[in-house]
């Protein structure tokens, strides 16, 4: 049983690596997405003389949110075309562990774009993540992979539909609201030197709900 | 090699529309089959429903090996592949890799020169590092073939699987499909190939079976009218 | 007794959402009772050529 | 078979009526007002009376989806789906007498507090749920999808409810959330509620089942028209 799952789990994460290294495709949509983002946030935030040091939080998880919808939009749409969708739902594999390989090469890259994002966070507005790098990295990991949990089985929904750029975000974005305060609440925290225990513990509980609902309904989606 | 599909009473439809009226028929091992009709006929949709990609509206589609029902998808799906229209590899990889993948998903563990081998069935082995998103349309379509074939499947379900092919291209395709010994159904308009290739002649005119032709019984012209006959006034 | 405006304006919102709603189902459900009936006398005219033109 | 339907209904709607009319007696007349907010705490009752069969028909949205995806059968996406919208327009009834009640009794109309946070969020949540059907094109991907969505959503339902939970308690409101235990001292104000409850409750299942009807006519009638369709062609 574990064998073949990590096997499909390995190739469609090399695959999904090699494709994003060759096209740059979410690195160009989130990355650079998220840096003209966060210039936005400090013009919008400096009208009403927003003190600085509470912008961080606040500009990672928009960052997060918006950012990560375009990339999933984008990793979803590559795999739509040519029909290579199609080549994985006639793929001799579980449905349940290819979910959970595009839940983990799409966590990985938006992970990628978050590290990227933390030197210009600290260069735009003072994020001084100082000893607090370790909880903050869980809350972050924690956070992101609720996100992508969630948003992996939306976009395959919404692809199916007319209009599907406007409609993911439209409908994604509710859903994604428990992870949004969680994850906001658990990271300022981290940052004024708490450990946002109970946090974790609701993050952690929404990954495990996500995740397993992810694996049993991924199915019912490899069809046409 | 014993693999069958039963369809029993299936249908399609689409809303409104019925894009397939309730067709029962058998695909036993080594059949040729040559689904012909015109636009819209239900040519395509049948062939989704059988390589159960898209679930039937009514009725079932048993898969057997020999006596015993198959029930898991990934042990079908392993037996039997479709060539689309679409391709399906991945633009941004190259041929080698896209068929790399391909090899592990099919947990066939092809090394490199295997297939390399297998590309130059169909004469792509020239440049396997050759993004797929830099081929031709007549050279995507000999990868999809070869793709469809890769793991070498008893049921080969193929639409349109000569469009965008060039002459020799067509000859290789044909040479392919003469040798292989499996199942095939195959959705084409050139009543040349069908003719040419497959034994057994399903027409379809709005969503049913009309007719079952043997190539035994018909030559090539008979069976071009037949087909014309068949042809509903246009919309 | 004050703020009665409040109250009232709040009674006035709930009577519409809901008689808004039950508006809505009742025409729509008339519609298609409508066409359902229109469809089955068709059919039944169509049912009856067919059985003349095939004798 | 139809004449005890019609009793039934008949008895039903008569039952929903005489409810109401006690309901609303009870809350606008029987109650006493609220000694600190005055009479604008009888809005109260029914704002409450709605969160009940919205929250109870989010929870049915995600019975219905997974016994959809389970049996596949039609019946539980019909009545999954009319739960949403049923969910939905209370969910809208809470949305609107929220803020008025909020206005004289806090003096802002809108607050991040969490019962009307969630309800909001729940709201944009199967306001997407509902939507999604209008939007999907291929008839028969149209029930599998919305049950995945509807399973989703219900599942968020107890998140969405704690997580803004936990989010006021650790941003203390400008409110004092003594309001609800002032308003529930007198018996006759318990009796309001129950009342008010039952009523929407009632309500509640009765659009509901009407909606099922509407739902199911609208199937009939697609399938009216393939048979239409079908005879024009062959005639």
């Amino acid at each position: 049983m574990s064998s073949p799952a990590i096997s499909t789990l390995k190739m469609m994460l090399a695959k999904d690596l090699v494709r994003e290294m060759r096209s740059k495709e979410i690195f160009l949509s989130s990355f650079l997405f998220s840096v003209i983002l966060m210039a936005a946030f400090h013009f919008a935030s400096a009208a009403n003389r927003m003190p600085i040091e509470y912008i961080p939080t606040t500009a990672l998880w928009v960052c997060i949110l918006f950012s990560g919808t375009l990339g999933l939009n984008r990793t979803h749409a590559s795999e739509l075309k040519n029909g290579c969708f199609r080549a994985l739902m006639l793929a001799p594999k579980e449905a349940g562990w290819i979910y959970l390989a595009k839940v983990t090469s799409n966590a990985l890259l938006l992970g990628f774009t978050l590290c990227l994002l933390v030197p210009i966070l600290v260069l735009f507005f003072q994020f001084n993540p100082g000893s607090a790098l370790f909880p903050l990295l869980l809350s972050l990991i924690l956070g992101i992979l609720g996100f992508v949990a969630v948003g992996t089985v939306i976009v395959a929904v919404t692809a199916n539909t007319r209009m599907s750029d406007i409609l993911f975000p439209i409908i994604q974005l509710p859903l994604q609201v428990p992870v949004l305060i969680a994850g906001t609440q658990a990271t300022q925290l981290c940052l004024e030197g708490k450990t946002p225990t109970d946090w974790w513990q609701f993050l952690v509980a929404i990954n495990v709900v996500y995740l397993s609902i992810g694996f049993l309904v991924y199915e019912f989606l490899l069809e046409e | 090699m014993s693999f069958r599909v039963h369809l029993e009473a299936v249908s399609k439809n689409f809303g409104e529309v019925q894009a397939l009226h309730p067709l029962t028929a058998q695909l036993g091992p080594g059949e040729r089959i040559a689904l012909m009709g015109h636009n819209g006929a239900g040519k395509t949709t049948l062939l989704t429903v059988i390589a159960s990609l898209s679930k039937a509206s009514t009725g079932n589609v048993h898969y057997l090996d020999g006596d015993r029902e198959l029930k898991k998808k990934p042990e079908i799906r392993q037996r039997l592949s479709l060539l689309s229209h679409q391709p399906m590899l991945y633009p941004d990889l190259s041929i080698l890799e896209n068929f790399l993948f391909f090899s592990r998903m099919y947990d066939l563990g092809l090394s490199k020169d295997a297939i390399l081998d297998h590309l130059d069935a169909v004469g792509m082995s020239g440049d396997p590092n050759r993004l797929v998103r830099a081929c031709s349309q007549g050279m995507t379509q000999r990868l999809a073939f070869a793709r469809a074939m890769l793991h070498r499947p008893e049921l080969l379900l193929l639409d349109e699987p000569f469009s965008g092919l060039d002459i020799r291209g067509i000859e290789r395709v044909q040479k392919l499909l003469r040798d292989f010994s499996g199942t095939v159904v195959m959705v084409s308009h050139e009543v040349d190939h069908c003719h040419a290739l497959m034994d057994e002649f399903w027409i379809l005119r709005r969503g049913r079976l009309v007719k079952k032709l043997q190539r035994t019984q018909y030559d090539r012209a008979q069976l071009e009218a037949e087909f014309r006959s068949e042809l509903p006034e246009e919309l | 007794m004050k703020n009665l405006g409040y109250l009232a304006s709040a009674y006035t919102a709930i009577w519409l959402v809901l008689s808004f709603f039950l508006a809505k189902l009742y025409m729509r459900n008339q519609k298609l009772n409508r066409e359902i009936d229109q469809l089955e006398t068709r059919i039944k005219e169509l049912e009856s050529k067919r059985g003349s033109g095939a004798e | 078979m139809t004449a005890r339907k019609l009793l039934i209904h008949a008895i039903f709607l008569a039952l929903l009526i005489a409810v109401m009319e006690c309901a609303i007696l009870w809350a606008l007349v029987i109650a006493p007002a609220d000694r600190e907010q005055g009479d604008v705490q009888r809005i109260f009752y029914f704002h409450l009376g709605s969160i009940w069969p919205a929250f109870l028909a989010f929870f049915y949205v995600l019975y219905g989806s997974i016994a959809y995806l389970v049996t596949r059968k039609q019946i539980f996406d019909h009545r999954a789906f009319v739960a949403g919208q049923v969910g939905l327009a209370f969910g809208s009834l809470v949305l609107i007498t929220g803020p008025i009640w909020a206005k004289p009794t806090w003096g802002i109309w809108w607050t991040w507090d969490a019962r009307l946070t969630s309800m909001l969020v729940l709201w944009l949540i199967f306001l997407g749920y509902v939507m999604l059907r209008d939007y999907i094109d291929d008839a028969t991907k149209r029930e599998r999808l919305s049950a995945i969505l509807g399973i989703a959503g219900g599942v968020m339902v107890p998140f969405v409810y704690l997580s803004t939970r936990w989010f006021e308690t650790q941003h203390p409101s400008p409110v004092i959330m003594g309001d609800k235990e002032s308003g529930i001292k007198d018996p006759q104000m318990v009796n309001a509620l129950l009342l008010a409850l039952a009523a929407f409750s009632l309500l509640a299942i009765y659009f509901w089942r009407r909606g099922i009807e509407l739902v199911h006519s609208d199937a009939r009638l697609q399938a009216l028209r393939r048979r239409t369709l079908d005879l024009e062609e062959n005639v």
